[in-house]
Formats: structure tokens, C-alpha cells, sequence
């Protein structure tokens, strides 16, 4: 096993890697942007290097840099994360011709899974189905153009080298084609540096569904069952379940069958997710392949008990998974919320600021994957993730009561976040049903009134503060609609007991 | 005495008196009995009637901002004497002009309408790429797009004004 | 199901009640000493009341203060946590009478198993093998004079209304009998109002093990596996675990049997547990039975599952237990550790203070329950516990190395505690093997000495605060040996790795 | 220029400069380069040759305690002048007379010795109940019990004085 290893990532998921990097004696060398200086994820480290300014084209997807550091401070692999370049094929074979070990399949497995337009080949090939759309990356929009003519509308348009929501745009009429076209290259060149565009069928009613694969050098390649998806926001998901309440036993042997079959053909090794996209009949279409570990493998780790992160170690270091398909057991549900500081009443817009103050849940079933803390302040830089709240139970709708208690008792204070959308989402009539798809955030989330005796409780406040021998912070600070959930739930959970 | 208390646009009749459990309030006749802890940093633990609630509470003058149960309140006492909220400036009458500043550090897209053009509410005016999204900033009220104070492709701070609605 | 509930208790426990109540939508009542205005169990709570001054006999333990409470509160039943009045025979009858349910079993099970000679008795009468020594609580010295010389030395004697590891001393000196059986009196007084003593003999090198059983009014009577207690300071858990290492598929199967049993012919309902000693030969001797929930119920609800309080309260109400015993399944390993405001180094003396920071640790595996919170002061008049961190693996030693972890990640500051001596227990090789009794901790456990470096690291950070632009805390204050565990793990488990 | 620095009676030569990535530290002639970055309220971020530490710094005057690593240092800068550590009084020489204090509020339960009785490194003085527990409080050094303060079934406060041993 490793001695060393550095972790070329920042926030909750550096930290998650370090973790278990810590439990199996594995020392860990962080690298940081200037603006990353007091990031949790550098004084989490054994060792940290500044890697240069910023912006991540600078510093995080700087793989030069990276590998510099590397070799400075004698680490034997490279974690690479999720987003930045975890699934970049030049950074993983630039760490082979370092002699580092990057954790992850090879470079030309990347390439193969990585690159939607070879996947959807690769799957094609092998019998697994696609989505209708092109095959071929396109660069011009008189080819864009022509392939919606023939797949028919509404297509949605996406970065070849994508990932992480960013670059897609659905296309629901011929006029918008253009802007879409336009927006989708200078997202996708902006983050993966790449242009290149996929044109595919858009399915307004489908379900995202993934499936969880580990697969080492023996040749074990093994299923963690699905995750749920559907709940996004921007292309970006926000809950995510373990197991999916839609898939039963016939579907789930058909997603993981042809799952494993993928990463089989490939010869994939590491953690890798295949998505799908499934329909109201339960067929299902080869979405993407993720050669990375996912922000949602939490759900899968609280069902299996597998630790993943220590399969990817072990599977880079040319060892054997430590658990065989027939250990893999399906315990209970799983559900995580992303919390971010943003503004769901504002199109999510990013909330950057100071972490006035940062509590989160406690007690039985809940996890919690944070890369913040108090004082903290969320970077304008980099996605504006606060936290990951997961928890386990018997059954789903214990889950997702544990998960209301949960964000009843997570405190953020000083940047708005999107609590109260996870609030409102858990609360749905839909949601608890399990009969969503992937539009159910474009739906109208039904608003739930304050009660009335909250003024009161406001003005009630303010006089206890000037009485009170601590008064109220003497300056009045430019608060947010959020914080102090823990009172919340008094109200709109009681609402919502059926 | 009598205090006049707006909140959120409502006036509200407040008294108060302290007591030996610690204060008894009356919200237009509605009675409670209240009881604050202060707690550290403006955050109070709060028992009325008995239940139970956290506030962050933050003052300026007779101008009060109140969290609880996850809601922002502004609360405002009213000075008896000229019985005007006390903080006027906060509430001078909604000015017709617009402007529109950059919410986050980012880069001009490009607009989407032009000098002189006439606005919707809600309509879009410029994109903005920031954390590698693109961000539509809309207009929040109906007028004519008088000055627009960048260009494509420059790079904005925080807070810098892009564009003047009237 | 109740729809309202009082929580006659504080700290952690009252919090982890409510938690499973807000999961169930059953809204909550707080009681609290003048001393725990600010207590988080007052913050948490639905509702709260002032049941009184700070010492526990003058509000914890007044009964009918706490259920004119409940009537003024009107809730339906009340639940007692641990401690205080949670074993109190009175409590539950008194409970009864004003038409409210006691939540544990009835005043008659409480005195025939809380009355430790009573349920000696009757587990003698059941074939369970119980401890040599007297039947019948004794209050003369001279009485206890006669059943040492009957049992021989060593001895224990026991407050016969005990628990919690309070009113207990060994004697292994007959010249010492006279000091402890005034000590025992007295502690036993001060915490149960009676001072009532019981003798049994003193196993020096046996184990601790208890069984955890779930019964309700139905006739089910299940048990949940063992838990290993034997990491004791002053007769008081400090580390356990489930399962036990030492207890094999034979042992496990007669100790739960004779749990099984020892819960079916009293007719116990709720949760509960059977204490049992079992010396180095496996043999095993009933010790007790807690009529209540355990401070470490936690372990058992990692490996099993299952909420134990969701259990409690689904007995009290006269429903069926949610599981049958087919449905109880082990399912890896789980730890606890029992953080304290205490001086491992002036013998375990409480350590009263103000927490002025607080982190606790995150990530997979890991589950936490406190009751405190940053800025809070750890009081004079109760239990100095800050927290229980537990955490669940798929095997022991992983259970432990993330224990380890978690402990790493816990920064308390602000007051003493014995994180130190918990990473010291995690890191004995006597620990690691599994092979300890109950003396454990009377034994040295090896010094970590700090490595030389410390006070390089000193200098730099003083030389660096007084360059800093926020420089240091500019008045001295008296810090304690701990806190900023996060960095200690740099040393101490690299010496530890093996 | 150098300075003498005691770290738990320890004297260390220390040098430093500023450098652009930070601070250059030289302990007994050992090299160091550090970045610090300040927390909040005496919390520190330190990198000291790449390597990652919190630390915890509080100061009065020249005399610095410092946590870190889980362990808390008392750090003192001589005064170049005087070559001498700058709190004096704090290191005073070791006084034979110790004061028995209430490490925590409590009742005195018995004492183990009587006024006059020599005691020895360690043994018990004083059994103190608090928390339900009786707490044995013990001889730090040997000496007479000069003077016993309290009496049987007193209730104290943390700090009160107990006993004087000399």
C-alpha cells in the first residue's frame, strides 16, 4: 500500500479522501490555491503546497504544478477527486510517465469512457443502449443542426469533455439552437478546454439512474447497486438516494448487468459510475461513464458498508477489491443533501461570503461530509459546496424524516443556502411518493407561509435584546434568509405529518 | 407605554413590562410571557409561553433585524415623538431608478439588451459567467435601460454597478 | 402513537430522545435546572420548563415538580433517559397515577430488577448464575462483616439502589472495610436516597459484558447482541464496543439466552439491559439488570440497525416492537468513546469550565451525540459528559483506526478532557489484541512522550503570531492540556502503525 | 538578531527573518520555513516546511502559551536586556509552602491528616464530594500541614483555600 499520497483536490472531497487515507496510515499532501490558504483541507493535510493563484486554470488544473509537487514532497500516487482533473486523460498519463500512480482507471480507459462520443460507441458496440444522438463530437453548428433534424426535438446539446452539470442546454425549439450552441462551447471550453459538443435526445420524463462499479487489475468488476438522481437543479443534482424507490429487482439486474458489462469491456479499473437515463417503462439508455468517485458516493457507502474511497487505494495500488460481489449487500436507505451557498430563489445563484456560523447534525443515522468551518469564507473561485448531508435508516420515509431532522439541526449562518429548498423538496407530496422524474425542480415547489406568530416572535426578540445583560449585536448586520433551522421544523413539520 | 413596531411592513402595538419570570409582552393584545437568554454573538435562546426558539437578533439605533425560525424580520420601533420608523433613509419611497450591480466576482457574457431598450420586470439584461456558470442578472421592475457601464468580457468585482435602469 | 412527550432528564440523552421524537412527530417538553437555562436540551426541545435550582435532588429528581409538567404541558407520556429517575420504582408508580405513561417497565419489574437483591433472586430461582454474595441489601456494618468472611476477600460493596458506577468500592483489605461501607453509604445516599449496601464477591480479572434486550406488552421479548464494557475508570464505562472480541458463538448464544429469560419471567417491556460478569474460563454470572437505556446504546444501533428509542417508545404505547429477533442481524463493528471534562492525570477529577471551541468530528462511519455547544460552561452539578463519539466499521481493527481518526478530528478547548487518554486506550497493544478485563485502566498505560520537535513548532507559532496581522489572544489565558487534537494524530499514529 | 526563548525550562537561540513566503525560523541553529495565516481568536493555520499544524497562540507581553499538536508550551522571550525571562513573578523560585485549593465546588466529606502531620509526595489530604463522587485531593510535595482552613461538611467554592502545608 502507499506510504504518501496527494490528493490534487480541495473542499469536502479532499478531506474524504484524507480520511481514509488516515485510517489506513496513509500520510497526505494537500495542494492550494492562494485563495485556499485557510481552507479546511489544508490544515486537514500532513503537508500543504501553494500551487498558484485562484482561478483553477492556475492552480487545480494545473497538472504541471501538481506533479511538481509531487515529485517536491516524494508522494507514490495522486487522488484526483471528482471535477477538476479527475477525469482527464493528459493528467493521468503525465502522472505515469512521473512514475506516480494516478488513482483512477488508465489514461486510455479515460479516454474510452471519459469521452462521451467513444463511450456511446464502446456501449453500442457491446449492446448496451444509447440514447439516440450523435456519435461524433461536433465542432459546427450546421452539423448540430442536421442531427437534431434527424433525432427530432427537444435534444439536449452538452460538452463532449463534460461533467458536473456544467455545459448543457436543452433545446426545445429550432430558434434557441444558436444560443444554445454558443453558451454550451464557452462553458465547456471555459471548463474542460475543450469545445466540443454531443447532441442527444432529450427524455423531459426520464429518471437518472446510476450504478456504483469497482472493479481492480484481477479482474473482479463488481456492482454497489443504484443511486437516485433525478432531484436536479441546473443539470446539477441536489438529493440523491440509495436505493432508487422506482427500480425493482427485474430493472435493477438489467442496470447492473449492463453496468458491469461496461466497465467489464473497457477493462475499467478504480470506482467508476455508470448513468443512465431511464423512462417511464422502465427502459433505459447508456447516459455516461464517470471514471471518478462521485459527490454522491456517500449513499452507496451507508447501504453497502463498503468504504470506497479505500477500494479505489487498494485497486490503484494493483491489490485486490476487499470485498467480492457476493459480500456486497444491499442494508436500508440512504439519502444525501447538497448544501450549498446559494439562492435557490435567485437561480441558484452562487452565495459566496463569511461562515458566521456553522453547526451540523448529530446523532443516530447522519453523516456529514463538510469541507468549511466557522469563519470560513466561501470563495467567489470554486463551487460553493458547504456541506453533505446523508443519512441512513430502516426504510426510505425514515430516511427521509431523519433527513428533516437533520436540516432542522444544521445551523448556517452569514450566506444564504439552499436549506430551505431541501425542506420544501422533502416535504413534496411527489417527492415522498418516489414519483418524480428529472423535471421535478422545474415544477413549482408549493410555498409554505411563515405562521403568523412569527412577527410576533421577531418583536419579541428585539426587546428581550435590549434588555438582556448581552445585547444584541450592536451593528446591524446584513443577515440572510437563513439560519437557525433548528426552530424551523416546529412549524412546517408538523405541517406535513400524514 | 405604548410602542408602535413595524415589522415587515405591518405596524404592530407592543407593551412590555418585566416580570419576575422575565417579561411579559402584548403583540395587539395578544399576551406572552417571555423569557431570553443571551447566548454569545447576537444569538439568544428564547422561551415564550414555554416554547422554545433560537433568535439572532441585530440592532442599529431602534432598528432591529431578527432571525427566527429560519425567517429574516426586520423590526422597527417607532420614535413616539415624530412616529415615523426612526431609520427614514432605509425607507425613503421606492425610487423608480435601477441599478444594477454584479452579485459575484465574474465575466461579461455579453447583454442581452441594449441602451435605450425598454424592460420588463423579470426580463434579462446581462449574462454573467461566474464559478464556471453562466448567470442571467434580471431587472426587477419595469424602465429604460439608461447607461450600461461595462463591456463585453470584462471582468467585474462584487457589488460594481453594470448597468442603470430608470 | 403519543403525540407529545416530556424528557425528564439533560444533556446528551434528553437530546437524543428528541431526536428520534421529532422523527416520529411527537412533540417534546423539556425540564431544566436554573443551572441549564442555555443547556442545548432546552434549545432542542418543543417546549421547556424550569423544574428548579441546580442540584439534582432539588429538580432532576423531584418527581412531582417534573409531572406537574407534564400536566401543565399536557403531553402523554414521559420518558427518563438515564440516571436521575430513570430506575425509581416511585417515579414510575407516581407516573402512573397522574395517568401518564412512565416509559421503561412497570414500577413492579423496576423493583424487582432495579433492587439489585431482588432480582439476584430471582434470577437464582430462573437457573441464571448470579455473583456469590448477599441477597439481601444490608445497612450494619457487622453484617457485611459476615458475608466477607462467608464469600472471602476480595469484595465489593455496592449501593443496592446504585448505578452508573456511583456508590462502589472494592475491599481487598478486611482493615479497609470500615472506610469503603462509609463511602458506599454515603455516595449512595447522596445520588439514590437510600443507603442500602450490598456484598458480592470481586472478580479481579473478569469482563464486563451486557446484553441488550427489547421487549414489549406483547409477549416479544429480543435481544440485541452484546456490548464489551470492560474499559472502566472508577467503576465507570469509559470505551465499549459490540460485539464483544471475546465472546464466542457458544457465549454469546447462553448469554443472550439467559438475557432472554431473565427479561421474559418478570415481564419486562421496553429496552433494557442484563449485565453479566464472565471471567477468563467464559463463565458468567448475572451482575444486574439497567431497566432503562444505556449511555452506549449506540454501538448496538450501528451493528443492528435499530432505533432503540424509536423501540422504547413503540413499547410504552403498547404497540408491537417494529422487529422479531429473526430480523436482528450483526452487521460489522462498533465503538464507542466517552468523552468527558475530566483529568485523566489527577484521577479522572471533573473539570468544570467553558467550552470556547468545539469541533466534533465528520465523515463516514462516524456518529456523534452531544449536548453541548461552543460558549457553553460545562457545570459543577452534573455529569461532566461533552460527548459520545462512536463510530461503526466493517471489522474491529477498522472500527478502531477510525476511532482513532474521529479523535483526531475532535477539538475541544476550553476545558480538560480525556480525549488523551482515549487515544492512549486506542494505541495499548493489550487493547488492540482484545485481551483486557475491568482492571485495564488500573494498569500504566505507556506514556507517548511529545517528540522534540513540540518546541520548534512553539517558537515558530509565537514568532508567527506577533507577525500576524490578527496577532494572538492578547491576554494570557490558562490554557489546558488539550485541544487541537487534529495535529497530535501526526505523531502518534505513525508511531502506533504496524 | 538572536533571542533566548524558554520552552518549558528549556533555552532555545532562535533567529528569524522575513521571507516572501513567509518566515524563516532558526531554532538552535535548525531552519524552518513558515507561512502562517491567522484564524480567529488566537487560532493559527501553520505550515512549517510544508507540513500542516493549528496552533493556538495567547500572549502577555513577551510570554507566549502556546497549543499545538495537543500540547499546550509556555513560551518566554528574554528581554535582551536583562537576559532574563520577562515574567519574573510567574517564575519565581519553587516555593516550599503549598496551598491546598477546591478544584471544583463540593462539600468537604473527612480529612486524612491533622494540622501538625507530616506528609509525603502524593498522599491523600482531603476527601472532597462534588458531582456525587468524593474526589481525594492529594499532597503535591512533602511538608506539615500548617494551617487546615475548612472544617468537616464545609460546602466550597473552586478555589477556596483548604490547607497550607509547608
Amino acid at each position: 500500500m502507499f506510504n504518501k499520497i496527494l490528493i490534487a483536490n480541495r473542499g469536502e472531497i479532499a478531506i474524504r479522501v484524507m480520511r481514509t487515507c488516515r485510517e489506513m496510515g496513509i500520510a497526505t499532501v494537500a495542494v492550494f490555491s492562494e485563495a485556499d490558504r485557510k481552507s479546511l483541507h489544508v490544515r486537514y493535510a500532513d503537508e500543504a503546497y501553494c500551487i498558484g493563484p485562484a482561478p483553477a486554470i492556475e492552480s487545480y488544473l494545473d497538472g504541471d504544478a501538481i506533479l511538481e509537487v509531487g515529485r517536491r514532497s516524494g508522494v507514490q500516487a495522486i487522488h484526483p477527486g471528482y471535477g477538476f482533473l479527475s477525469e482527464n486523460r493528459n493528467f493521468a498519463g503525465k502522472c505515469r510517465q512521473a512514475g506516480l500512480v494516478f488513482i483512477g482507471p488508465s489514461p486510455e480507459v479515460i479516454e474510452q469512457m471519459g469521452n462521451k462520443t467513444v463511450a456511446r460507441k464502446t456501449m453500442l458496440a457491446n449492446g448496451v443502449p444509447v440514447i439516440p444522438g450523435t456519435t461524433e463530437a461536433l465542432e459546427d453548428l450546421e452539423a448540430v443542426r442536421r442531427v437534431c433534424a434527424e433525432i427530432g426535438l427537444p435534444v439536449m446539446l452538452k460538452a463532449a469533455a463534460g461533467g458536473g452539470g456544467k455545459g448543457m442546454r436543452i433545446v426545445t425549439n429550432e430558434n434557441d439552437l444558436q444560443d444554445a450552441f454558443s453558451a454550451v462551447r464557452r462553458e465547456s471550453y471555459a471548463s474542460f478546454a475543450d469545445s466540443h459538443i454531443l447532441v442527444e435526445r432529450y427524455f423531459p420524463d426520464a429518471r437518472h439512474i446510476e450504478v456504483q462499479i469497482l472493479a481492480d487489475e484481477h479482474g473482479n468488476v463488481i456492482h454497489l447497486f443504484e443511486r437516485e438522481c433525478s432531484i436536479q437543479r441546473r443539470y446539477q443534482k441536489v438529493i440523491e438516494e440509495c436505493p432508487s424507490v422506482f427500480v425493482d429487482d427485474d430493472l435493477r439486474d438489467k442496470l447492473t448487468t449492463a453496468a458491469v458489462q461496461a466497465a467489464t469491456v473497457v477493462g475499467y479499473t478504480g470506482a467508476g459510475t455508470v448513468e443512465f437515463l431511464v423512462d417511464e417503462a422502465k427502459n433505459f439508455y447508456f447516459l455516461e461513464m464517470n471514471t471518478r468517485i462521485q459527490v454522491e458516493h456517500p449513499v452507496t457507502e451507508l447501504v453497502t458498508g463498503i468504504d470506497l474511497v479505500r477500494e479505489q487505494l487498494l485497486a490503484a495500488a494493483g491489490k485486490q477489491l476487499s470485498v467480492a460481489q457476493s459480500d456486497v449487500h444491499r442494508n436500508g436507505c440512504a439519502m444525501e443533501c447538497r448544501i450549498y451557498a446559494e439562492d435557490p430563489g435567485n437561480d441558484y445563484m452562487p452565495a459566496p461570503g463569511q461562515i458566521r456560523k456553522a453547526v451540523f447534525p448529530q446523532g443516530p443515522g447522519v453523516r456529514v461530509d463538510s469541507g468549511v468551518y466557522e469563519g470560513w469564507d466561501v470563495s467567489l473561485h470554486y463551487d460553493p459546496m458547504i456541506a453533505k448531508i446523508s443519512v441512513w435508516a430502516r426504510s426510505r420515509e425514515e430516511a427521509r424524516r431523519r433527513m428533516l431532522r437533520a436540516l432542522d439541526e444544521c445551523i448556517v449562518f452569514g450566506v444564504k443556502t439552499n436549506l430551505d429548498l431541501h425542506r420544501a423538496i422533502l416535504i413534496d407530496e411527489t417527492f415522498i411518493s418516489g414519483k418524480f422524474d428529472t423535471r421535478f425542480l422545474d415544477r413549482h415547489l408549493a410555498p409554505h407561509p411563515a405562521p403568523d406568530i412569527l412577527a410576533d416572535l421577531a418583536i419579541i426578540a428585539s426587546v428581550c435584546s435590549t434588555l438582556s445583560s448581552s445585547p444584541a449585536r450592536e451593528e446591524r448586520v446584513a443577515t440572510e434568509e437563513t439560519g437557525l433551522w433548528r426552530m424551523a421544523s416546529k412549524y412546517q413539520f408538523w405541517a406535513t405529518r400524514f | 407605554m405604548k410602542h408602535a413596531v413595524q415589522v415587515d411592513k405591518r405596524t404592530y402595538q407592543v407593551e412590555y413590562e418585566k416580570t419576575a419570570g422575565g417579561l411579559r409582552v402584548w403583540v395587539d393584545g395578544r399576551s406572552y410571557q417571555a423569557d431570553a437568554s443571551a447566548l454569545s454573538g447576537g444569538f439568544f435562546s428564547i422561551l415564550v409561553n414555554n416554547r422554545s426558539y433560537d433568535a439572532f437578533v441585530s440592532r442599529e439605533k431602534d432598528s432591529f433585524a431578527v432571525v427566527v425560525a429560519g425567517k429574516t424580520m426586520d423590526v422597527d420601533f417607532y420614535d413616539p415623538r415624530s412616529r415615523q420608523p426612526s431609520d427614514e433613509s432605509k425607507r425613503s419611497a421606492g425610487v423608480s431608478r435601477q441599478t444594477i450591480c454584479a452579485p459575484m466576482a465574474g465575466r461579461i457574457v455579453r447583454f442581452q439588451v441594449m441602451s435605450g431598450d425598454l424592460v420588463q420586470d423579470g426580463q434579462g439584461l446581462i449574462v454573467l459567467e461566474a464559478m464556471k456558470m453562466e448567470n442571467e442578472l434580471k431587472s426587477q421592475g419595469i424602465g429604460l435601460v439608461r447607461e450600461i457601464l461595462v463591456a463585453e468580457n470584462d471582468v467585474v468585482v462584487p457589488g460594481q454597478h453594470l448597468m442603470v435602469i430608470e
